[in-house]
């Protein structure tokens, strides 16, 4: 009964949504048919062709200097140019996040194991850890022109520590992870308010933005972009391990 | 000096005699009698028409008004008595605190500000600070008091916030809230308006006076209140309502612009289900105070019982009814607060409230059994006290009208009420003296004084009511209506004229006949009050005689099956509570899947209705 | 003037009351069937009372007797007695009324300051029966006041004797009820149950002796008096001399004492439930009528 | 098409929510909701042979026809928040069955004052 | 002052205080303090002003906008958390460094919330919010504290799904996330996608705004929260939600329906509230539901939406962060010095220290709207909106109001009563309260009684004109 | 296009259900795993990379893990 009853609700919700899909009509504008949207009715429009501050012409990958967004990853240029306000909130969600759960569950200690891990296992995960962390660096670091950028980098990393907690029942992450965190975090906020004071406003770009599709281009992305990976790689880390933390025993 | 002057230093003596009680309790309450003696005598000695918009500004154009009428002047200066008198009072009281230095000062500031506004708006606020500041103040006593507030609470809840409600209902209707400007416009309002407003204005006002059927909050709040609080609400803040009642039928006068409704006995439908209402609180009030044993309980109810008078009074209008009613106000407050303070002093004496507990203290506390005797000839309507002449000018509208219904409502609370008056008298203070009363004193200075004060004014308006009705025909000549016959002593009305002054002397020759003929006979011996007649049964150990406890219990009987309309209160209560925990269930269930499930009804809902 | 007229008043009322109680006792005894005291007894049991010796418990036993006595003094001076008028057009019958009141309050103090419990169980009925029959009576006087737009004793006698229609012709009801009102007023049976001699020791003058319960009988004449009298002056026209009023009075006083001598005796409740029956009833359809026809 | 299913997901995810009372079950719920309205969104920015938002040395030129990059933009924050939340849910989560011992909503037994 | 640093400074301070030890509960303290000297400047001035962030002009950037309420509103959430944190200064957390970081980023994000012009902006504010909100109301000693945080978070999170939803769907329609575009577009929108894009964003601010039916985790939350979370969580919190709330639901959407929709859904609000409270055996989940029936009472106003009735609802909004404030603090310490906040456990406890009773019962009577108080202000002008809108919305509010009044007083009655089993022994008021508990109680007292001239910032409020103007709020 | 995009849909809805109604926790949460990287998947073939890459990272694996670690120390009895 309780069962049908949800189907019903869900059923509902589900047809709400299929009303109001498609309704983009002649008379009344609507959510677009699928596929079928016009850009140039959206901000995103103005993010392409970055001419959000002046008509800048066409941005060329590879010849256009100092284009107003340097990013040649548009996602990246929205993430952390243009919106780089909604990224510092979302650092901070996942940053008070992992604060939540260490208040909540973080502080105990490892259980040992039955059987002791192998050492080929031990070394091949820290030599496999150490490749994840080059690896995820290289992701955040290169975020503004490929895909990818500092959350999937730092996850990446933080895949990394997982490894390593996995294949060591002693394995613990390091304090200092904290104080990364703490650090880069903080250091975003000073980026943001180096922008206000050096240009009045806060996170602006301050820095050349370079050629197009330059590894040393696009301004403070990478800067910022390294600082996220490097922070919630951290975080992430911290995070896992308090996972692994049992509670109860100190 | 400016009106919202005085309200200003009223208010801020509250914080400065609460820091003030911190450091010496003594000092404060001095300083609080002299303030509210001097507030007191400020609006006594005013003189002429005065109306102060003040720059206080409550919501936008709308400021606070407070002004002299002889409307204000009346009612303020009998409120003002009443807290300056009771204020006096409590300089010995037992139980001091700061706390209810700072809510006395405000219940005072509520009053003042109550009975000088010249708008709904300023009354309703004032008399909130009154109310809430005097509610609170009624629990800090007594344990039993705990209950009994909330009753009071919610009473007064209702009231308010209906008068709320019709304050910004006229605002929004009329612009104005100005008594004046108001009574103008109500002439041409839409019907349903007008009745609408009256019915919210008379809910307050029956509300706050105590009568039928909002009379609950009274007994429990009244007889629970510490006690030099209860003279101040008994004799002070329930006429407030009666000012409320007043302004609705004689300032905006509810005969005139009801004329559309059909009229029975000469009074339009409105006024007389508000008189139906205030006779049925006069019944109720009579019978329930016979039946109280306790004496605070017993006074409580025979205020609902005068409350009804008031209310009676007023909505029958007419020169008689209207000025009998102010009158009414005048003497039920003097009453009221000397009994309650001439019971205040027992108990600060005795410790007990309990009519059973006590008995002969006449020996002992002399003056303060002449104030009650007093107080009690007047609430009763014996003639050379003042509570006579305004029940013979309600009578007068009542034959004029020619209502037999309410006349018996009125004199059923009449004669009732020497029932209820003299059990206490007995009670405490005639019969035989408790042993453990023994070493009673009188009461100190400074409670038989004020009590003194007011027994005086009852006795001089009882001989010279002439005089207190000149007072209120300027009122009456203020309001439009028509003023009453006046010589020095005699009062002349519809049905005949009363002299009091003949009244008294006649009274006097009788008494000094009465007094020669004492004299003449042979000298009494002096004997024990335990030395009576016992049927000839010789009694070897003095038992002690106590009948006032069910002293009228054949009369109890006939009304002990009647319902109580204290439990309805009670029971709404529960229905609340039984209504809230079906909400409960309904949409704050324990698992979360109950409330998300209500959630997405309601979007889903709403959506699929609103599209 | 005014004192001579006051002094004759009381005299006169003290003599003839008393005369006729004697009287009273005399004839309730013929009927059941006992030989009964000489007229003039109760002038004896008066005057020797008086010269006796007393006890007093106090002085609020003191002064209730005085209040009472002077206060049913204070009030008999308001009952005209045919053309033997004290104070003309200002004996309002709500100020004879309430000051009847303050005798009995002043007796009710007086007797309950005594310290016996019978005196207090007496006045405990005597108010609640008082509750009874004052409101049927009070309700009638509405009629009667609502007709004439007057409440003066003296002037509601005038207008009676000069249309020549007594209240009692043209309002035979409410005459009635004020009839059964005046044998509860003077508290004879069925409604003596205050007084209730065998079962509460005479209540409320228990404790009297002397010159206490000498005052007491005037007072209790007196109060007859004031009783019968405003029953004469509303209902039969008072009279245009004294005479005429006092053969009224006489009539009334032994219709009641007759009836009285054949009736048992009410309980409290009974007797107010009594009241609050038929004759509230009749005194409401009495005031009805009355205000139909006059017309307000 | 795909919009539907993502919508789909999202009701399922109600579905879950009102209908399981495993608190793990609950977060699951959760997440497939998160991951439906995560689709949708991405499916608002679609453009029919829309090209990649990334300029490389293929797609060279900002005038090409991309797909909305700002509803990527949005949902890499929305998934990011999506995994804070469900950590912080199972540690919730496991704080409750220390002090209750289950993690069924039947057996819960709070005090319900 | 650029408004930005009140979201710069807490933010800092939190990253460094998650491993600053000891330290991060100073930086809680200086980032309050400094946060309330900021918005202290900032209130100092009128009229509406744009602040971009990053650089990139609305509607393309992000901005943050000043108005008239919001100045107010900022000055206000301020100041209570600062008085907040002072009047729980005594209470001892669990893992009181990390907490303080919690706080800190709460801080922030009300900040945020209040500032922003940007739709998905406050998703990310709101998120961050929420998150400490879930923390905080897992903060209590008891065990139920974390499922009520659990009940919470499962709610918060559907709610946040769902205001995402109907942020996607203004921007799929209208291609904008800036507020003050999106508003100019919407008019043009089908009046069904609007009314969906409306309804899920009602839904997800109506989680957190406390709007009936999505209220239902408030109740335990509130409740078994610890006094520093459950204070917080009741003061602060409202203002900024509501003050989200009016941004998106009335100036956004700003449909006639969904106002419509609104007043009803506030004012059943305000009746289960009330109801509820009145048959509450504990003080803190009295407080809960009274918190929640004064969210309905400030959201119909809303949907309201005349001038009086935003002045009534922003006076109300202070006036409950205050009156909260002082009940909610007050009520965790009676609940520590009585050992329990159950109606048999605590009477008599305002005999034992008087102050308790002061503080308490100056909290209830500014919320149940007394004279002298700021309630009563607040009051007088709800009825006078509501009255102007229909003669029954007063009406109920009056019935409900009585109800409150009742309860209110019941709990007062109730600590002030006189019990004869009551030891002498006085339980002392920590300092911190005692403070902030007094500053709290003038604060109302004198918006109580000083004349309404003094108070023209809420008749700027009013100005409905300059406050919800379309061109302006965006900056553009 | 639209044929795999159905197919896709299909598995995800269906796995989507089966996460919700299976019997053990960790079937639920492997399914989980799975409607995660259908959705990467179906992120691919709409055109966005940099989501498909933190969905697989994040989505995909971070939570799954923390899944499974909750599922650990939530115990036996309660993961099946």
């Amino acid at each position: 009964m309780k069962k049908a009853i949800a189907a019903l609700i869900a059923f509902l919700f589900f047809l709400m949504f299929v009303n109001i899909l498609n309704s983009d009509s002649e008379e009344f504008k609507g959510i677009p048919k699928f596929g079928e949207v016009n850009l140039t009715e959206r901000v995103s429009n103005k993010y392409i062709s970055k001419s959000v501050s002046g008509d800048s012409g066409e941005i060329v990958y590879g010849k256009t200097e100092n284009a107003e967004s340097g990013s040649a990853n548009m996602v990246t240029s929205i993430v952390v140019n243009y919106r780089s306000f909604d990224t510092l909130g979302e650092v901070t969600v996942l940053f008070l996040a992992a604060t939540g759960v260490a208040i909540l569950i973080g502080g105990g200690q490892r259980k040992s194991l039955a059987i002791s891990v192998n050492p080929i296992v031990k070394i091949s995960a820290r030599i496999i850890a150490t490749l994840l962390l080059a690896f995820g660096a290289y992701v955040f670091i290169h975020g503004h022109l490929t895909p990818g950028g500092g959350f999937p980098g730092g996850t990446i990393i933080a895949a990394g520590t997982l490894l390593m907690l996995v294949a060591d029942d002693k394995k613990r992450t390091s304090k200092l992870l904290k104080i990364l965190e703490g650090t880069m975090g903080f250091l975003y906020v000073v980026i943001g308010i180096a922008g206000l004071l050096v240009t009045g406003s806060f996170l602006k770009n301050f820095l050349p933005t370079g050629t197009m599709g330059n590894l040393f281009s696009a301004g403070l992305i990478p800067i910022i972009y390294s600082v996220i990976g490097l922070k919630v790689g951290a975080e992430l880390s911290a995070l896992l391990d308090d996972f692994f933390a049992e509670e109860g025993r100190k | 000096m400016d009106l919202s002057m005085i309200i200003l230093i009223s208010l801020i003596a509250a914080p400065i005699l609460y820091f003030l009680a911190k450091f010496s309790h003594k000092i404060a309450y001095i300083l609080f009698s002299f303030i509210q003696v001097f507030l007191f005598v400020f609006i006594l000695l005013q003189k002429g028409i005065i109306n102060t918009v003040s720059s206080f500004e409550i919501m936008d154009g709308l400021k606070l008004n407070f002004g002299f009428t002889p409307i204000n002047w009346y009612f303020g200066s009998i409120i003002m008595l009443i807290i300056s008198m009771s204020a006096i009072f409590m300089i010995s009281i037992k139980k001091k605190s700061p706390a209810k230095l700072l809510l006395l000062s405000l219940v005072s500031t509520g009053a003042i500000g109550a009975t000088l506004s010249m708008d709904f708006l300023t009354l309703v606020i004032f008399w909130e600070l009154s109310t809430w500041s005097s509610l609170i103040l009624i629990v800090l006593d007594k344990e039993k008091s705990f209950r009994e507030a909330i009753k009071y609470v919610s009473v007064s809840a209702i009231g308010t916030y209906s008068m709320l409600y019709a304050v910004f209902y006229i605002l929004k209707s009329f612009g104005t809230v100005n008594y004046l400007e108001v009574a103008d416009k109500m002439k041409v309002a839409p019907e349903s308006s007008k009745i609408l407003i009256f019915v919210l204005f008379g809910i307050m006002a029956l509300a706050k006076a105590g009568s039928f059927p909002l009379h609950i909050w009274l007994r429990g709040s009244h007889s629970t209140a510490p006690d030099e609080f209860s003279p101040i609400l008994s004799g002070a803040l329930t006429k407030i309502g009666a000012y409320l009642l007043f302004i609705m039928v004689a300032v905006i006068p509810s005969s005139s612009i009801f004329s559309w409704l059909p009229s029975i006995g000469g009074i339009t439908l409105v006024n007389y289900v508000l008189a139906w209402l205030g006779g049925i609180s006069i019944v109720v009030g009579t019978v329930m105070a016979i039946r109280m044993e306790d004496v605070k309980e017993l006074i409580a109810f025979s205020t609902v019982s005068n409350s009804g008078y008031i209310v009676l009074a007023m909505a029958l209008g007419g020169t008689y009814g209207t000025i009998g009613g102010l009158m009414h106000v005048l003497n039920h407050a003097l009453a009221s607060a000397a009994m309650f303070m001439s019971m205040a002093a027992v108990i600060h004496r005795t410790g007990t409230t309990k009519m059973r507990e006590m008995g002969g203290l006449i020996t002992k506390m002399p003056i303060t059994f002449a104030a009650y005797l007093v107080a009690i000839i007047s609430v009763a309507g014996i003639p050379p006290m003042s509570g006579f002449a305004s029940k013979w000018l309600i009578y007068q509208q009542l034959v004029k009208n020619g209502l037999p219904f309410l006349a018996f409502a009125a004199f059923f609370g009449s004669v009732g009420s020497f029932m209820y008056v003299f059990k206490p008298l007995t009670g405490v203070f005639l019969g035989q003296l408790k042993p453990e009363h023994k070493n009673v004193k009188e009461a100190p200075f400074t409670m038989i004084l004020p009590m003194s004060i007011l027994t005086l004014l009852t006795i001089f308006w009882g001989i010279l009511p002439s005089n207190a009705i000149s007072f209120i025909n300027k009122i009456v000549h203020y309001t439009g209506g028509k003023e009453i016959q006046l010589t020095f002593s005699r009062i002349i009305a519809l049905t005949g004229q009363w002299d009091s002054v003949l009244v008294t002397m006649a009274f006097f020759v009788g008494f000094i006949i009465a007094f020669i003929i004492f004299l003449m006979g042979k000298k009494a011996r002096q004997v024990d009050l335990m030395d009576t007649y016992t049927g000839g049964e010789f009694l070897y150990t003095a038992e002690l005689y106590h009948f006032v406890y069910k002293m009228y219990r054949p009369f109890d009987r006939m009304f002990e099956k009647w319902p109580s309309m204290e439990n309805w209160l009670t029971s709404l209560s529960y229905k609340i509570k039984e209504l809230g925990a079906l909400l409960k269930t309904l949409f704050y269930p324990k698992y979360p899947q109950g409330y998300v499930a209500v959630s997405m009804l309601t979007l889903l809902v709403a959506f699929w209705w609103l599209r | 003037m005014t004192i001579l007229k006051g002094a004759a008043l009381l005299i006169l009322a003290f003599i003839y009351t008393v005369t006729l109680e004697g009287i009273a006792r005399k004839i309730t005894a013929r009927i059941q069937r006992r030989y009964g005291p000489p007229f003039w007894q109760n002038f004896i049991d008066i005057f020797k009372a008086l010269t006796k010796h007393s006890i007093s418990h106090g002085f609020i036993f003191d002064f209730g007797v005085l209040m009472a006595f002077g206060g049913t003094i204070a009030t008999a001076l308001f009952i005209p007695a045919g053309n033997l008028v004290v104070f003309p057009g200002l004996d309002n019958v709500f100020v004879v009324i309430y000051l009847l009141a303050i005798g009995l309050l002043g007796m009710a103090m007086s007797s309950v300051g005594s310290g016996n419990p019978n005196a207090g169980i007496g006045i405990g009925r005597a108010l609640t029966q008082m509750l009874g029959y004052e409101l049927p009576f009070l309700i009638v006087l509405v009629g009667v006041f609502f007709k004439y737009k007057n409440s003066s004793l003296s002037d509601l006698v005038n207008i009676q004797i000069e249309s020549g229609q007594y209240n009692a012709w043209i309002m035979p009801l409410g005459a009635l009820v004020a009839f059964i009102s005046l044998l509860g007023m003077l508290g004879k049976k069925p409604f003596d149950v205050f007084i209730a001699p065998a079962e509460i020791a005479s209540g409320p003058l228990v404790e009297y002796s002397g010159k206490y319960l000498g005052m007491l009988l005037i007072q209790h004449s007196f109060s007859v008096f004031i009783e019968i009298g405003l029953f004469v002056n509303l209902f039969l026209g008072g009279g245009r001399t004294v005479w005429e009023f006092l053969l009224k009075f006489f009539i009334v006083f032994f219709a009641a004492v007759i009836i009285s001598a054949i009736m048992p005796r009410f309980r409290v409740e009974q007797a107010v439930k009594f009241y609050w029956k038929w004759p509230l009833i009749l005194s409401f359809v009495q005031a009805i009528i009355v205000i139909m026809a006059t017309g307000r | 098409m795909i919009q539907y299913f993502s919508i789909m997901l999202i009701a399922i995810g109600i579905y879950g929510l009102l209908s399981q009372k495993n608190l793990v079950k609950l977060i699951v719920s959760l997440n497939i909701m998160e991951l439906g309205v995560n689709i949708f969104i991405i499916s608002i920015g679609y453009v029919a042979d829309g090209k990649v938002p990334i300029l490389s040395p293929i797609v060279n030129k900002s005038s090409m026809n991309f797909v909305d990059p700002l509803p990527q933009a949005l949902v890499l924050t929305a998934i990011v928040i999506g995994v804070g939340v469900t950590a912080l849910a199972l540690s919730l989560v496991l704080k409750v069955k220390e002090s209750y011992g289950t993690i069924e909503l039947d057996e819960i037994r709070g005090d319900n004052a | 002052m650029n408004p930005t640093w009140l979201i710069a400074l807490p933010l800092g301070f939190a990253f460094l205080g998650i491993f600053a030890g000891k330290f991060s509960k100073a930086f809680l303290w200086i980032a309050s303090l400094a946060n309330a000297i900021i918005s202290l400047f900032i209130f100092n001035g009128n009229g509406v002003t744009s602040y971009i962030i990053g650089g990139w002009i609305p509607p393309y950037g992000i901005n943050l906008v000043v108005n008239d309420m919001t100045r107010v509103f900022l000055l206000a959430v301020n100041l209570i958390f600062l008085l907040a944190l002072v009047a729980t200064s005594a209470e001892i957390l669990k893992k009181d460094e990390k907490m303080s970081v919690a706080f800190m980023l709460s801080l922030a994000a009300i900040n945020g919330i209040l500032l922003t012009g940007d739709l998905f902006n406050l998703f990310v504010f709101l998120e961050i919010s929420a998150i400490s909100a879930y923390i905080m109301a897992a903060s209590g000693k008891e065990a139920i504290s974390k499922f009520a945080a659990l009940k919470y978070l499962i709610l918060g999170s559907i709610a946040s799904s769902f205001y995402l939803l109907g942020v996607i769907v203004v921007y799929a329609s209208t291609g904008t996330l800036n507020m003050a575009d999106a508003a100019a577009k919407v008019t043009s929108l089908n009046p069904n996608v609007l009314l969906a894009a409306g309804l899920l964003m009602v839904v997800g601010l109506g989680v957190e705004t406390k709007l009936f039916p999505f209220n239902g985790w408030a109740p335990d939350v509130y409740a078994n929260a610890s006094g520093r979370g459950s204070t917080i969580l009741a003061s602060v919190f409202p203002i900024a939600m509501i003050s989200a709330f009016i941004r998106v639901i009335t100036f956004v959407i700003n449909s006639g329906k969904l106002n419509e929709l609104i007043i009803v859904l506030g004012i059943t609000t305000a009746i289960i509230g009330e109801v509820l409270a009145f048959s509450q055996k504990r003080m803190k989940k009295m407080l809960a539901y009274s918190s929640i029936a004064q969210a309905g009472v400030i959201l119909m106003l809303i949907g309201i939406g005349s001038s009086k009735a935003y002045i009534g609802a922003s006076m109300l909004l202070l006036n409950n962060g205050f009156g909260k404030l002082l009940l909610f603090s007050v009520a965790s310490q009676i609940a520590l010095v009585a050992g329990s906040d159950h109606f048999e456990n605590v009477t008599g406890v305002g005999r034992k220290s008087p102050l308790f009773t002061l503080l308490f019962g100056a909290g209830a009577l500014t919320i149940v709207g007394m004279p002298l108080f700021f309630g009563f202000r607040s009051k007088l002008y709800v009825i006078s909106a509501t009255m102007d809108k229909s003669l029954w919305i007063p009406a109920v509010i009056l019935i409900t109001a009585a109800i409150e009044v009742t309860y209110y007083f019941r709990w007062i009655f109730n600590l002030v009563k006189a019990d004869a089993k009551l030891s002498e022994k006085r339980s002392p008021v920590p300092f911190g309260l005692a403070l902030a508990g007094l500053l709290a109680v003038l604060v109302v007292i004198a918006f109580g009684i000083v004349p309404e001239a003094n108070l023209d910032f809420f008749n700027r409020i009013g100005d409905l004109s300059i406050q919800l103007s379309k061109t302006l709020m965006g900056g553009m | 296009m639209s044929v795999i995009s159905f197919i896709i849909g299909i598995v995800l809805v269906v796995s989507a259900i089966i996460a919700i109604e299976a019997k053990k926790l960790i079937t639920s949460v492997v399914m989980l795993s799975l409607a995660s990287l259908l959705a990467v998947v179906s992120f691919v073939l709409l055109k966005a990379p940099d989501v498909a890459i933190t969905e697989a990272s994040v989505g995909a694996g971070l939570t799954t893990a923390i899944f499974l670690l909750t599922l650990k120390r939530l115990g036996r009895r309660e993961s099946e």
